[in-house]
């Protein structure tokens, strides 16, 4: 299968196959790379992504740190001439990318920290002081404060098999390794 | 220098004043030197009248931006005070002064020698493509007489040989198909084919034409098309239509739909059986015809003698003359069209092609090959084909090396938008050559110029997107009309922007791809504007003449082409 | 009565998805139908001349083609029935490209719905009525909306043509977007060089042919235009 | 009077600034005071006047897009950042001053942007505007001419230079230094004082900063923004970029759905001045064929009314567009002027005695087409 | 009014002062504010989106689900949160497809996606629900002299066809509700760009991220601004740590600039204290202006 035709395939059933079908008319025109706050600061270069992508080189594209240095900004996405949603189309990629065994360590760590806690960003003690001084709740009404619901989280995360995806062991509640 | 002069400098609007003094020395008693805002304009031309009337100016110089786009527009002048200004071009670099005191030496003066002449209430049109038909038939609709004149045997041209039109993926037959037959079958038309002008003469209003008529060696009148000669001609030879991709006889019929429908003989490769006179139920068949020639007169004539295809062996590097796996675009139309050779299979090598690598800008935007102009139609046909072969070979791929594309027309960008979305490639960078891999399929070395990096692509099929270019015997036509040729050798026209259709001869026009690479819609919107050309002054009646508006007659035999149809197309 | 119908191959157009013989086969069955033929391209010279032919020799009285839109090729088969003198208006055609082969995928169903297309125009052909075709006078006049370079230009042509015309601008001035450019590419003449003579063409117009009205509103423009009725029917 | 060269050669005045029609002010009369042949009006008014025509161009041209429509380029917020069709007044002015001047200053680096307002689905306009890369090549041109040391760079996504003597124009360009710099440009901003452009030189891969004295940006052509009333009331539609619509690209690009009416020039879509007045010409060609034949043929497919039926309800009056439908006095019915009837049988839908009936469409011939189906 | 408050992960986890200063301003309003009991990470948009679109849509389904049982529209204070559960919200009442597939996913735990109510962030509701008058109305303390430089965040505003919150390059919304506290909001450099953390780019690449945030420092310093101010807890801890990181960590050189949440500056102008609204907390300290009102 083509390289486009597999983020279409992969995108279009969440984010619509038209939204996808962008993907295809892109002429290069440089609009979303000018644009790009990353791009100024970092090696990203959306435009040469969408034609690598067009033209089917898919492990390039895959493999390329420059994939996750977008900022999911939608400054390209907005400004785009020919309406390609290129953002989403950078999102279902990173998805193919995941498959492919290019999630970086630190990205599955975040994740991982959700299926422990339903928080990647959880809660610490100092927070917990904090929240007492300022007369909320010691721990939030979260996955933090109901262990069922978290237990939810668990069960979606299997269902979804997110927890293949970033090789989360189970038995340790950790990271594979 | 003793005549009193009048100066007149057209600012055009800018301001600014220019040194007089210097010019009044060189000037009689009496004379004056102005500066003017807007000479072309009304008032102004009225004080014009008034200051030589008043001052009884003997000749006026008028120094402007654009001599040659103003000199009608003095005839207000002329008519109220018996002569023109001389016209003295300058341009913002010139030193203004030194430019009209060089002009005063040789300073004639000019009268308006307009006489009024009737106009013949027709027109000669030359080619008979679809921008000629149509010219035909508007002016025919608008009830006057037209001599169509066409070297080919059948009328149609290039569009007859076209499978699709872009962008709106018309089939070309059923657009030219009622044309050719409305032309063919319109009472005000008289249709001349394997015919040639060779000679005119006059002036508009009152052109004569000499055509010479190429034997057909069949009665036109007689013949019903049947085609059972062609069946038992026994001498076979690769088809001009078809472009020699599939065959044809000695006695053919160009194409199904062909307009007239006769067959036609080409004497070349007839082995002289008179087979075809044998089966002739209609006994149309003339081997005595001899070439004749036709006279008339005509009011105006119409030049829309349209292009031919660039030859891609002037482009050695791209292989055209070397691999049968890359052909050119009208080749791949042939062979995409349902009333072509294959009857629209394509098969190359016996195969379907999976890979197809268009290149662009072939004989186009190439100085290097003498034409630095862009074909205008490249872009879009290339863009069409890949509908029209995905059609027929849904899985194939297809990669379009271009410079830039230009989808500048109606509905264009939007059509090349839909081919991308269909999946069709657009790698920018032009080919740079083409050469056969090792397991025989085309490789094709090209810079993708948006990645900054040199590549191959591999292709079963390469197909040259060839421009247009004039036909080979436009300076023999030009010389004939007294026309003037531009520098890519397409007839000039009088003036590329207001005056797009006319000539630098009163009373010839032309349209189409004559004057320059267009496509269909932009052809057919122009023939119409050349038609209303040449049918103002017939129906208006009477048209002003001066010395210079008269046909000189070149000595000299401009016959070119022999009767049967000799596409250079390469 | 007696109907012709004719099947158009329009070369592979209709006949990829559709079964043309079986079509004209099928059209011979229906009632009042004398002949059925099918030919490569109807609207070629030698297929409208099965047509004629055909209604001069066996005395048609209805002729039905089935082929493309009739926006296409109506008026082309009206003309040719009628050369050999019948009624225009007794002719109908079947749409079997836009509405039939060109959406059906499959050769069956495309060559069933082209039959019921067939019946149908056939049907309804038996019932049509001769009309005559109407004449009308036209006023020798013409008007152009938009005094830009476009509409001074087509003025100029119209009324050296010899036709009154009138201009309709809705600024005070003729001139449009030209007047305010500076140069024009690509041979860099001024535009004001290009625009003024045509102006002045226009204002200095020998013939009474011309004649300017200063719409400034869109309403003025419609009350000029719908100035009705544009044609006068002759008696 | 709007221009030197105005035609009709009179003055106008405008009201909307005129002290005499504006409120309270009304007594001023400077104007006609001073004039010698008397010609000021101020009682002149709107008139109505009906024409006999016999056939209709329309040549309404084009809008300019309007480029603050492209927030990002900011137009609306910087005053050296203007339009094409504004720089050329500049052009104007330069040729007589010698001098291009912004905010008194001559600029030293100018950047165009193509391509505003055309080829953006963005703002709804997917089509070319056609003129635009050259008409900024002339422009770059002319700046190079003026300030030779000027830095000129022109910012496109494809030169489409298909005229005839296009691709010269676009390579003197070049020959004169102006830069070509492939890459739509992103945004525009201001920083100490002086524009920057963000753009990626996509042949380069990078994206860039420029940094400009003047941008100006190459608006592209849009319809009329009331090209729908007056399509609207000459039946003729539009199509999808919002130009009148001819009635087939290549069978008849000048002609319209409507009979007698014709369209040529920017209106039916953006072209450059040659194209517009070759087309000008075709529309005059086409409107010449029924005047010079002084007739026309009208198809006999439209509505007949039944007399013995009709009950005179006017209904048809009201539903028809093409006011085809009269109520007869004497009879008191209605009749149908069948040259002006386009047979579109809104009338016999309408009806409601059923006294309408379209010829060569009658209801027994059309149930029998029916009927041959659902068999 | 009533509102299911969805706190996310870095409001209660982080900076519980934008939760804090928030409660207190709405409730000043009149504006309940309902807990959404177990809600998790909403998740977030660039991260979980680019790990597993599907993982992520069904987690926001969820989400929305259980607010969906306190029988009232979201409220939120966070971009990210607002970029998942907005967009979420939209996929899923456009495409019965989707809801039929989360649902299938959620039965499990007993949930019910069935798309009936809005998710609004708190500035949306402040201004088009309670609207500037009103506020005007609560001010006490007008923050006259204050120079805001207002950091609007990306998934606020876009995609704007899906937002629906108006132009994405002149947003005005947040600046009018800056400027009705009787402070001033300021025009800076790229004041529309990013902050650096979406996407994962912060847990990926921290430095590259911290970039963006350099800049946004630098610009808003070079026009005299007293504070940033943010309307997403996510871009919030990106600028406020992030200033501490790029001077410790990284060894760049910058002038600190306070980063304020909009309900916070609100607060300061109704009449809370600093330590009320949880200012003093942030690791940038609060300068001296803003803290003497």
């Amino acid at each position: 299968m083509e390289f486009v035709d597999e983020i279409i395939e992969t995108g279009g059933p969440i984010l619509g196959s038209e939204h996808m079908e962008t993907l295809r008319v892109c002429m290069q025109c440089g609009k979303c790379t000018g644009g790009c706050p990353s791009g100024r600061l970092t090696a990203i270069r959306t435009r040469k992504m969408i034609l690598s992508a067009l033209l089917n080189m898919r492990d390039e594209v895959l493999s390329s740190d420059e994939l996750w240095l977008c900022t999911t900004c939608y400054t390209c996405y907005e400004r785009c001439p020919r309406n390609v949603k290129v953002t989403d189309i950078t999102r279902t990629i990173r998805n193919i990318a995941g498959r492919e065994g290019y999630l970086a360590k630190s990205h599955r760590m975040a994740a991982s920290y959700v299926i422990k806690t339903g928080h990647g960003v959880p809660i610490n003690d100092a927070v917990k002081e904090s929240r007492k001084k300022l007369g909320l709740s010691e721990i939030p009404p979260t996955t933090h404060a109901y262990k069922d619901a978290l237990k939810g989280i668990q069960t979606l995360a299997k269902k979804t098999k997110f927890d293949e995806l970033i090789d989360f062991d189970w038995e340790t509640m950790n990271l594979k390794e | 220098m003793d005549k009193k002069t009048g100066v007149y400098i057209c600012h055009c609007g800018l301001g600014g004043s220019t040194e007089t003094e210097e010019i009044l020395k060189k000037l009689p008693k009496g004379s004056i030197v102005k500066d003017s805002q807007y000479l072309c304009d009304i008032t102004e031309q009225e004080l014009l009248i008034k200051d030589i009337n008043e001052k009884d100016l003997e000749q006026v110089v008028v120094a402007c931006f654009a001599s040659d786009v103003h000199r009608s527009i003095f005839k207000k002048v002329g008519d109220e005070v018996g002569f023109l200004p001389n016209l003295i071009k300058i341009e913002e670099s010139d030193d203004v002064v030194e430019k009209i005191i060089a002009a005063l030496d040789d300073l004639k003066p000019i009268k308006p020698e307009e006489t009024e002449v009737d106009v013949n209430p027709s027109v000669l049109v030359i080619g008979a493509g679809i921008v000629g038909e149509q010219a035909s038939l508007d002016i025919g609709d608008a009830g006057y007489k037209v001599y169509l004149v066409e070297r080919r045997p059948n009328i149609g041209g290039h569009m007859a040989q076209l499978d699709k039109t872009f962008p709106t993926l018309d089939c070309a037959s059923c657009i030219g198909t009622p044309k050719m037959v409305a032309t063919g079958q319109h009472p005000n038309i008289e249709l001349l084919t394997c015919s040639e002008v060779i000679e005119v003469s006059g002036h508009a209003g009152e052109f004569k034409v000499k055509v010479l008529r190429h034997p057909r060696y069949v009665d036109e009148n007689e013949c019903t098309g049947c085609g059972i000669c062609v069946d038992n001609c026994p001498a076979v030879v690769a088809s001009e239509f078809n472009l020699g991709v599939g065959p044809r006889k000695a006695i053919y019929i160009p194409f199904a739909q062909a307009i007239p429908l006769a067959a036609i003989r080409d004497p070349e490769h007839c082995l002289s059986c008179r087979m075809c006179e044998y089966v002739c139920d209609k006994k149309a068949i003339r081997f005595d015809q001899e070439e004749e020639i036709i006279e008339f007169e005509v009011g105006s004539i119409l030049v829309t003698t349209g292009f031919e295809l660039f030859n891609c062996d002037l482009r050695p590097e791209l292989g055209y003359d070397k691999y049968d796996r890359v052909i050119n675009a009208l080749e791949l139309e042939r062979l995409c069209a349902p009333t072509g050779p294959t009857a629209g299979e394509i098969l190359i090598h016996g195969k379907p092609p999976k890979n197809i690598v268009f290149v662009q800008c072939v004989g186009s935007r190439d100085k290097n090959v003498g034409n630095e102009y862009c074909s205008r139609v490249c872009c879009m046909y290339a863009t069409k084909q890949c509908n029209l072969v995905r059609e027929k070979v849904p899985d194939a791929k297809f990669t379009i090396c271009y410079t830039d594309i230009r989808a500048f027309g109606k509905g264009h960008e939007e059509f090349y938008n839909r081919m991308q979305d269909e999946g069709v490639i657009y790698l920018r960078g032009i080919v740079s050559e083409v050469y056969r891999g090792e397991n025989g399929m085309m490789k094709v070395r090209v810079e993708n110029t948006l990645m900054v990096e040199p590549v191959e692509l591999e292709a079963d099929l390469v197909v040259l997107s060839a421009g247009l270019v004039a036909p080979a015997d436009t300076p023999q036509l030009a010389n004939m009309l007294n026309l003037d040729v531009g520098d890519d050798k397409f007839l000039a026209e009088a003036h590329v922007n207001i005056r797009p259709m006319e000539t630098r001869v009163k009373g010839i026009y032309m349209a189409g791809c004559a004057q320059g690479p267009k496509d269909i819609s932009d052809s057919v919107a122009q023939t119409s504007g050349a038609a209303a050309k040449a049918t103002i002054p017939i129906s208006f009646g009477k048209v002003k003449i001066g010395p210079e508006d008269e046909v000189k007659v070149v000595k000299e035999t401009t016959a070119t082409a022999a009767p049967i149809e000799k596409e250079v197309t390469g | 009565m007696k109907i012709g119908v004719y099947v158009c191959h329009c070369g592979i157009n209709i006949a990829a998805n559709v079964d043309v013989k079986a079509v004209a086969e099928y059209a011979k069955t229906l009632p009042n139908v004398v002949v059925a033929k099918d030919y490569v391209f109807m609207c070629s010279d030698p297929g409208q001349d099965l047509i004629k032919e055909d209604v001069e020799e066996l005395g048609l009285d209805r002729v039905v083609v089935a082929s493309c839109s009739p926006r296409m090729h109506e008026p082309t088969f009206r003309k040719a029935v009628q050369t050999k003198g019948m009624n225009a208006f007794l002719f109908e055609q079947a749409n079997i490209r836009e509405h039939c082969s060109w959406v059906h995928e499959d050769r069956e169903s495309g060559t069933e719905k082209a039959k019921a297309l067939v019946s149908a125009a056939v049907a309804k052909a038996a019932l049509l009525k001769p009309l005559e075709v109407m004449e009308a006078d036209v006023e020798p006049s013409a008007l152009v909306v938009g005094g830009g370079i476009a509409g001074i230009h087509a003025a100029i042509d119209s009324a050296n043509a010899g036709y009154k015309t009138y201009l309709l601008e809705r600024d005070p001035s003729l001139g449009g977007h030209v007047a305010e450019m500076c140069k024009i590419f690509p041979n860099m003449d001024r535009a004001a060089c290009l625009l003024i003579p045509k102006m002045t063409e226009v204002a200095t117009h020998p013939k009474d042919t011309w004649t300017l009205r200063n719409a400034r509103h869109v309403e003025n423009v419609q009350k000029s235009a719908r100035s009705k009725p544009m044609m006068e029917k002759q008696q | 009077m709007p221009y030197p060269f105005a035609v009709p050669r009179t003055y106008t005045i405008n009201p909307e600034l005129c002290l005499r029609f504006q409120e309270g002010e009304g007594d001023c009369s400077k104007c006609k005071d001073a004039c010698p042949e008397g010609a000021v009006d101020f009682e002149q008014t709107e008139e109505e006047q009906e024409l006999k025509i016999g056939a209709i161009v329309v040549a309404t041209g084009y809008d300019e897009f309007d480029a603050s429509l492209k927030p990002e380029l900011r137009y609306d917020l910087y005053d050296n950042v203007i339009t094409g069709v504004e720089f050329e007044k500049k052009l104007l002015e330069a040729e007589k001053t010698g001098k291009i001047e912004i905010n008194g200053k001559e600029p030293k680096d100018v950047i165009f942007i193509q391509c505003v307002g055309s080829r953006d689905k963005n703002v709804g306009n997917e089509y070319c505007s056609r003129v635009c890369c050259m008409y900024t090549a002339k422009q770059a041109t002319m700046v190079k001419d003026l300030i030779p040391d000027s830095n000129v760079t022109v910012c496109y996504i494809d030169v489409r230079a298909y005229g005839r003597g296009y691709e010269q124009f676009y390579e003197n360009a070049q020959k004169k230094g102006v830069r070509y710099w492939r890459g739509n440009p992103a945004e525009v901003y201001k920083d100490d004082g002086k524009l920057v452009v963000r753009a990626e030189n996509t042949l380069l891969g990078d994206p860039k900063e420029i940094s400009a004295d003047l941008v100006v940006l190459a608006t592209g052509m849009t319809s009329k923004s009331d090209a729908r009333e007056l399509g609207n009331l000459l039946k003729v539609p539009q199509s999808g970029d919002r130009f009148f619509l001819e009635a087939h690209p290549k069978l008849g690009p000048v002609n319209t759905a409507s009979d007698g009416v014709y369209i040529a020039g920017t209106c039916q879509g953006p072209k450059d001045i040659a194209d517009t007045l070759a087309q000008a010409s075709g529309a005059v060609m086409k409107a010449l064929i029924p005047l010079c034949q002084g007739k026309v043929f009208i198809e006999p497919i439209t509505s007949v009314v039944d007399e013995e039926i009709c009950s005179g309800c006017h209904m048809c009056e009201k539903i028809c567009v093409y006011d085809a439908p009269t109520f007869d006095e004497e009879k008191g019915v209605m009749t149908i002027n069948s040259i002006v009837c386009k047979g579109c049988g809104s009338c016999g839908a309408t009806c409601p005695s059923g006294a309408i009936s379209m010829n060569h469409f009658r209801d027994q011939q059309l149930f029998a087409q029916i009927n041959m189906l659902s068999s | 009014m009533k509102y299911a408050y969805f706190l996310g992960c870095i409001t209660p986890n982080r900076y519980p002062g934008i939760e804090a200063s928030t409660r207190k301003v709405f409730d000043a309003f009149g504006i309940e504010c309902v807990e959404v009991p177990g809600a998790s990470c909403c998740p977030a948009p660039g991260v979980f989106g680019s790990f597993d679109l599907k993982t992520w849509l069904a987690i926001g389904g969820r989400n929305i689900a259980i607010a969906e049982e306190q029988n009232c529209d979201i409220m939120l204070t966070c971009n990210g949160c607002y970029g998942t559960l907005q967009e979420a919200n939209h996929l899923l009442q456009e495409n019965p497809h989707l809801v039929e597939m989360i649902n299938e996913i959620l039965a499990e735990e007993g949930h019910q996606y069935k798309g009936e109510i809005q998710v609004k962030h708190c500035v949306e509701i402040l201004h088009n629900e309670v609207g500037l008058d009103t506020i005007k109305e609560h001010i006490t303390k007008p923050l006259d002299g204050i120079k805001v430089a207002v950091h609007y965040g990306c998934h606020f505003l876009k995609p704007s066809e899906v937002r629906g919150q108006g132009s994405s390059e002149r947003p005005r919304m947040v600046d009018e509700l800056v400027n009705v506290t009787g402070a001033e909001s300021v025009d800076y450099k790229d004041k529309i760009v990013c902050c650096g953390a979406g996407g994962g780019v912060r847990t990926r690449e921290l430095e590259k991220s911290l970039l963006f945030t350099l800049d946004k420092v630098n610009n808003a310093n070079a026009v005299g601004a007293d504070c940033l101010l943010d309307i997403c807890a996510f871009c919030h801890l990106q600028m406020d740590v992030g200033q501490t990181e790029l001077t410790g960590k990284f060894g760049k050189e910058l002038d600190n600039i306070p980063v304020l949440f909009y309900t916070q500056l609100l607060g300061l102008a109704m009449g809370f204290t600093p330590d009320e609204l949880g200012i003093n907390m942030h690791q940038i300290p609060m300068s001296d202006k803003i803290l003497k009102i």
